[in-house]
């Protein structure tokens, strides 16, 4: 029920400390958008400003074909889950539910009827005469779960709702989050570092570093495609590995080089660097884009010295010297590899990224240099 | 959809008053308002004041004097006898005040059946008011029927009735402990809030690393008191600089000058010869030698915490 | 050493007793300590209120005794009669005290003058109270939660009012007021009084105010509150123990202050109770057993008053203890 | 600054400052209405004589008077804060020692155009009308007048085989000794020192009585030098060499003294002359029928001089301004000054009742009241000794001002902190700087 649109939007604190700069986004109508970004990086500045709770220095901010810049957050449409949750503390749980359906003048029928559904629907109806004081972090969480539901707003805010709980709860509450985004068919914003939670739950991705927008995408989108080394890193577990080198263009054929190592690039990203030769760049593999299969000839590969060996059950990582850096990988667990031996992996040509080393762009995306 | 176009009024701006800066301007209104009206302008006043031969025994000749009436204050030599008496009266009383309640404090921090009691009793001395304080000490000290002279006579201390007030060595002290009585309650107070935000774990710690009970007092319980003392330390100085009600019920100053300090000699300037001119110079002194000295010390603490 | 006595029962046993000993002897010794401790405490802190009460509740005849009488002989409410009943009657040539006021033992006709110093005292205690709390709760609100431009400055400012002595202000206050035309009114008292109590209000209230976690002033104006409903929603309540704190620390000053009434008030009018008492002190025809019943009078409401609120006082001002 | 500026806000600062003082009058001037009482204010002394004299005044006049009373000790400072912030009073007691700093100030006006009051004066001692006059201009109608009293304990001297009360200071001093050694009393002699309104009353008439002056005929001080500073050595040897005063006397004021010795505890005492009504009624004294007065001892130069003050009804401005107050004032202070219903009842009333000195000749002529003097006192040696009775020479606009350093510095001496030389001088600088800034 709302488009949210930021026009270079900026956020300014006291003392020319910039929150966010020139942020361009918009958020559909019912779209499940998640900010993603380490801390500091602007990701709750920009909900806050959708909240209304911090108030945009230069730029338009609009919901659908109004301008809310100055709006303050009781007028606006919001709902929030938060962290802490924030449950007031002097308040029973039907209380909590209810406050925001008072403050907005729901008649009293209404109020229950609304309230006694949601927490149906969250399995806490037992709970409603409670303080919070007396529920576990799990039954508080769906508290303030209920407590946005109930509105029944236009956006629907999360702010980290997920990282006080353990992690077992963590899983299953994405779930029930997910679902009630297709329950609810309303625009949500939600905020995360967890990338895990981000890959799972957004239509699409915002990554956000310095508050400056990195990236905006659907999660594979993101995760096969990332637009810099900062949005390459930061998705993915482990993360995505890096060698610095050079690339090569003999014979009609481009390739990545390495000291001894040499990898032949597949034909988009060949068809972009052929007029570069000697340029210095980032390789970047996945730790999951290597086989132990496959292995030709013609196949760009990868040899190092295996330096660890963890074991996690349904795989194996590796950790391989490679031409002197450290390269962790995933195989599979048939794998038999002991510490010391020489190995040496097949690398999937078309899940290959390639960084400029300078300004750590992807090679590979649109617009790259 | 013409709107998209045109730019909202302030979006752009940085550096008007924000939605919020104004809600705060309106919430912080009333205090502003009354604290500017009888605090910041009185002040103001009072240094305009100061500057004038200001005396109401002689309403129709008020000359501009300028800085004469410092200049008269801070060469009398009476003025920095007054300053060394509150100098000693403050020394004396914030030490005592310091000691005992830090004393008490560990006291209550201690957990046994009638703590309950002790902390309810503590209040007593906080909550009476200082006039009342002081007609209790003035009859304690009575020289003629005084509980001071009665008990001492009677434990046999003393021979006969001794003179308490009335002797000139004995004035200050005597002062300074009604003073003391009555402001050990807060100190507690502020020492217990203190002691109420050390970590039981730290103790458990110092157990476990073989501190005793006095090891763990001294490493563990007066570096965390520290904040909570100095506040002690920095609020009883201020008001034994200021305190006035104890000098005019109990001794008005006297015997001869023995307990005659700034704050006394500030109102006896304004209030019986009412020269109000050297009386608001001689507060001006008062007040930014307080404030310079609250300064200092809180510099000096928070370099140090 | 554990090695060893491990190894020997008797030993480990015997251990074991000395250890319990040892404990017992430490429990008994700290309670002892703890008991000398606290009568002392309480002797310092009691001995001499308990001595007031007891002389007022002497009559003249009594309390010029020595050594003293510790408890009353002949305990007699006279005193406290006197206060309750004392009223203005006329008196004429027939019926007038011939003898002189300054042989003692003498009951003042300002007597007359307690009962409605105690209520000009409550009034103006209570109207600094409401007004700390009308004036101080929505700065304190403004300081701790919304981000503005000065707002450290601020409270600095407001902190610094406070540590100007209440002496060196007594002029220009007093030429103010009477500008005001508030002399000898207890509205020259209600506002200095609130000038003057406020500051320390407001530093409480931010102290803990701020303490409150952040994402509930979020919560509650995502939920639908402004600015000032999520002040008394939601920080209100919260803060109660403070506000308590507050509310007696702003009666009490106001009940307990002296110099700035001894200046502004002239008339049993708007004169308090501590200038009343305070006029008794100086006067030496009154009786002593009168001047000190007259000082009970005085600390009974504020004493009372601490005694009940007694268990918000530290909790008031110890912040942080509210989890959202 | 300009110098306009500078000017007009001296002007603004002088208009305050007048303002103080003038305001309630000239702004409550027209809301004199009749219901509007006449206020009344006084010391706390008499005060059930005052109230009933009030009730005959109201009852006859139909005139209300709002009556209040203030404690001795803090009356001037309590008016002065009164006069400043335009607090209501028509009438007061005032004292003689405050006449030049009031008048100066504005705070009680003349009364010479009010013949109901200057009438009187041919009837009262001449020393009256003088005290109350400043510049020549009369100030108010005389409440009572007395002197400072030397009163011994016949019992007490009898005891000690003494047979007459000393007539030097000297004698003084050794007839304590003999006492104090007798164990009859611990301090035999009684000086209240405390920093009080008293005190300018003891210390001169110490000074008047060592042959001594505080302040010569031009004005200037000589209270360092010649019978002043005989009287404060005999002071302080008595309390520190002698031990026949006690220390404590610098926290004894006069009522506590009054209490002290008719309680029995001294064998002499300065105290005011009109106490001996007090001191030998069964009913307040335990030393009655004993309390003496004897003339002021002599110092080596001096004579039998003592001090005598005087205190009258003022009138304030805002009495004046309106003219119908002004009369119903001039009622109430004739009534209680001069005449009521033919005859001097207030003053009959206030001697009988607490001793008060009155200043009306005529009266001691009154056998009634020579018939109640005689009842505790010697007529003709009070007569003598009033004639005797000299007017404090210290009394000037900065007199106030003066006086509490100069009790301080006589407190200090007494308490041994300085030397009594340095002690009269540190008076006499502050008198002296205090006159040249007039």
């Amino acid at each position: 029920m709302a488009r949210i649109t930021f026009k270079a939007v900026t956020k300014r604190y006291a003392g020319d400390v910039v929150a966010v700069r020139d942020l361009d986004l918009e958020i559909f109508d019912k779209e499940f958008v998640v900010l993603l970004g380490p801390s500091g990086c602007g990701k709750s500045t920009t909900l806050n400003m959708i909240a209304g709770l911090e108030e945009v220095t230069e730029g338009e901010l609009w919901f659908d074909d109004e301008i809310v810049n100055t709006l303050p957050p009781h007028r606006r449409d919001v709902a929030m889950v938060f962290q802490s949750y924030a449950l007031y503390p002097h308040k029973s749980v039907y209380e909590n539910i209810a406050f925001g359906l008072r403050m907005r003048r729901v008649a009293a029928e209404e109020i229950d009827r609304r309230v006694r559904d949601a927490a149906a629907k969250l399995e806490i109806s037992h709970l409603l005469q409670r303080r919070p004081s007396q529920l576990s972090g799990g039954q508080r969480q769906r508290v303030a779960l209920g407590r946005a539901m109930v509105r029944q707003p236009a956006v629907f805010l999360m702010d980290e709702p997920l990282s006080n709980l353990d992690a077992a709860l963590r899983i299953s509450m994405r779930a029930e989050i997910k679902h009630l985004h297709t329950a609810m068919q309303t625009t949500f914003v939600y905020v995360t570092h967890d990338q895990a939670e981000a890959l799972t739950l957004a239509d699409r991705i915002v990554v956000m570093n310095d508050g400056v927008i990195q990236q905006i995408g659907a999660p594979d989108d993101i995760y096969e495609r990332p637009r810099n080394t900062f949005v390459a890193s930061f998705l993915g577990n482990p993360p995505i590995n890096y060698l610095d080198g050079t690339i090569e263009g003999a014979d009609g054929a481009v390739s990545f080089r390495r000291g001894g190592m040499r990898v032949a690039l597949p034909p988009a990203l060949a068809a972009r660097l052929r007029g570069s030769p000697g340029r210095e760049v980032k390789l970047g593999i996945r730790p999951e884009d290597v086989s132990r299969h496959g292995l030709g000839a013609e196949t760009p590969a990868m040899e190092g010295i295996v330096d660890t060996v963890l074991p996690v059950g349904s795989d194996r990582f590796l950790g391989l010297k490679v031409e002197g850096c450290d390269v962790f990988v995933r195989v599979d667990k048939q794998a038999h590899h002991r510490e010391g031996e020489p190995v040496r992996l097949a690398l999937v040509p078309e899940r290959l990224h390639v960084f400029d080393k300078a300004s750590g762009l992807s090679l590979l995306a649109d617009g790259a240099p | 959809m013409t709107a998209i176009t045109s730019l909202p009024r302030r979006a752009a701006r940085f550096g008007g008053p924000t939605y919020d800066e104004r809600n705060a301007l309106v919430l912080i209104a009333p205090l502003a308002t009354v604290l500017f009206a009888v605090a910041v302008f009185p002040i103001l006043y009072s240094f305009y004041i100061s500057l004038y031969g200001l005396k109401l025994t002689r309403p129709h000749r008020v000359p501009f004097v300028g800085l004469e009436n410092y200049v008269t204050v801070l060469t009398d030599p009476q003025f920095w006898e007054a300053v060394g008496r509150t100098a000693a009266f403050s020394v004396m009383s914030v030490a005592a005040v310091a000691v005992i309640a830090l004393l008490a404090a560990l006291l209550l921090n201690e957990e046994f059946p009638g703590r309950r009691v002790l902390s309810a009793v503590l209040l007593v001395p906080w909550a009476i008011p200082y006039v009342a304080n002081a007609l209790m000490w003035k009859w304690i000290y009575d020289s003629n029927y005084g509980a001071l002279n009665g008990l001492l006579y009677q434990l046999d201390f003393i021979n006969s009735y001794m003179v308490w007030l009335g002797d000139a060595d004995k004035t200050l002290a005597l002062i300074a402990n009604a003073f003391v009585w009555k402001e050990v309650p807060l100190a507690v107070i502020l020492l217990l809030v203190g002691l109420k935000t050390i970590p039981a774990d730290l103790y458990a710690a110092a157990k476990v690393d073989g501190a005793n009970a006095l090891q763990r007092f001294l490493h563990v319980t007066l570096p965390a008191l520290k904040s909570s003392f100095a506040l002690v330390i920095v609020y009883e100085t201020m008001m034994a600089i200021r305190h006035f009600d104890l000098f005019f019920i109990l001794t008005e100053g006297g015997p001869g000058d023995a307990s005659h300090v700034v704050a006394w000699r500030i109102y006896v300037e304004t209030f019986r010869n009412l020269n109000f001119g050297l009386g608001a110079a001689m507060s001006y002194i008062l007040a930014l030698a307080t404030l310079a000295l609250a300064y200092a010390v809180i510099r000096a603490l928070a370099q140090r915490i | 050493m554990a090695g060893p006595s491990m190894a020997d029962p008797t030993a480990a046993a015997r251990a074991v007793r000395q250890a319990r000993i040892r404990s017992r002897a430490g429990r008994v010794g700290r309670g002892l300590i703890l008991l000398v401790a606290s009568l002392v405490f309480l002797g310092y802190t009691l001995a001499p209120v308990v001595w007031l009460v007891s002389s007022s509740l002497q009559n003249e005849r009594e309390i010029v005794s020595k050594p003293p009488h510790w408890i009353p002989h002949e305990p007699t409410l006279e005193n406290f009669a006197a206060i309750f009943t004392a009223r203005e009657k006329t008196v004429t040539y027939e019926t007038r005290r011939a003898a002189d006021p300054a042989s003692g033992g003498f009951i003042p006709s300002t007597a007359s003058n307690l009962l409605p110093a105690l209520g000009n005292s409550l009034i103006v205690a209570c109207a600094v109270v409401v007004l700390n709390l009308l004036v101080g709760v929505p700065s304190a609100y403004a300081m701790a939660k919304i981000r503005f431009r000065g707002r450290s400055a601020s409270i600095y400012g407001i902190l610094a009012t406070r540590v100007i002595p209440d002496i060196a202000l007594v002029v220009p206050f007093f030429l103010f007021i009477r500008n005001l035309g508030l002399l000898d009114s207890l509205w020259s008292l209600i506002i200095t009084y609130l000038a003057v109590t406020v500051p320390f209000s407001v530093f409480i209230l931010v102290s803990y105010f701020e303490s409150l976690p952040d994402e509930l002033d979020k919560a509650a104006r995502v939920d639908g509150c402004s600015r000032w409903q999520t002040m008394t929603k939601v920080y209100v309540p919260l803060a109660l123990p403070s506000l308590v704190a507050v509310m007696l620390f702003a009666f009490l000053a106001s009940w307990n202050e002296f110099l700035l009434a001894l200046m502004f008030t002239q008339t049993p009018k708007s004169q308090t109770l501590p200038i009343i008492v305070a006029s008794f002190t100086s006067d030496f025809t009154i009786s002593f057993s009168f001047i000190n019943a007259a000082g009970v009078l005085a600390i009974v409401p504020p004493v009372l008053l601490a005694l009940i609120f007694e268990r918000y006082i530290v909790s008031g001002l110890t912040a942080g203890a509210v989890k959202g | 600054m300009s110098k306009s500026s500078a000017l007009s806000r001296r002007s603004f600062l002088k208009t305050s400052a007048s303002g103080l003082v003038a305001a309630s009058t000239v702004g409550r001037a027209g809301a004199a209405l009749a219901a509007d009482p006449i206020h009344f204010a006084t010391w706390s002394a008499a005060v059930d004589t005052v109230k009933s004299h009030i009730a005959g005044f109201e009852a006859k006049t139909g005139l209300k008077v709002d009556y209040s009373n203030t404690p001795w000790a803090q009356f001037r400072e309590t008016m002065i804060t009164k006069f400043v912030g335009g607090a209501p009073i028509d009438t007061l007691w005032v004292s003689d020692s405050w006449l030049p700093e009031w008048a100066e100030a504005g705070w009680i006006k003349p009364v010479d155009q009010y013949k109901a009051l200057t009438a009187y004066n041919d009837d009262v001692d001449k020393f009256c009308v003088d005290s109350m006059s400043y510049q020549g201009k009369q100030y108010g109608i005389t409440y009572y007048t007395d002197f400072m009293g030397f009163i011994y304990n016949e019992d007490m001297l009898k005891k000690a085989g003494l047979s007459a009360p000393p007539t030097t200071w000297a004698e003084v001093i050794d007839q304590a000794k003999t006492i104090k050694s007798k164990g009859l009393a611990e301090y035999p002699l009684l000086v209240p020192m405390a920093q009080e309104t008293w005190l300018i009353e003891f210390i001169s008439a110490l000074v008047f009585s060592h042959g001594g002056r505080l302040v010569d005929d031009k004005g200037n001080a000589v209270m360092q030098e010649g019978g002043a500073a005989q009287a404060l050595n005999l002071l302080v040897d008595a309390v520190q060499k002698h031990k026949v005063v006690s220390p404590s006397c610098v926290e004894t004021g006069e009522l506590a003294a009054l209490k002290s010795f008719s309680a029995g505890q001294h064998a002499f005492g300065l105290i005011p002359k009109y106490r001996l009504r007090t001191l030998n009624d069964p009913k307040q004294s335990q030393v009655a029928g004993h309390a003496k007065i004897a003339l002021m001892p002599k110092g080596e130069k001096g004579s039998h001089a003592t001090v005598g003050w005087m205190r009258f009804y003022g009138m304030t401005p805002r009495a004046q301004a309106d003219a119908t107050r002004a009369a119903n004032t001039v009622k109430l202070m004739e009534w209680f000054g001069g005449k009521a219903d033919g005859e001097y009842r207030f003053q009959k009333l206030l001697f009988k009742d607490v001793g008060a000195g009155f200043g009306v000749k005529s009266l001691f002529k009154d056998p009634e009241m020579r018939a109640a003097y005689a009842a505790y006192g010697d007529v003709d040696l009070i007569g003598k000794q009033q004639g005797l009775a000299l007017k404090k020479d210290v009394v000037t606009p900065w007199f106030g001002e003066w006086n509490d350093v100069n009790g301080s510095a006589w407190q200090q001496a007494i308490l041994g902190k300085v030397t009594p030389d340095q002690a009269l001088k540190n008076s006499a600088a502050k008198w002296t700087s205090l006159k040249k800034q007039g």
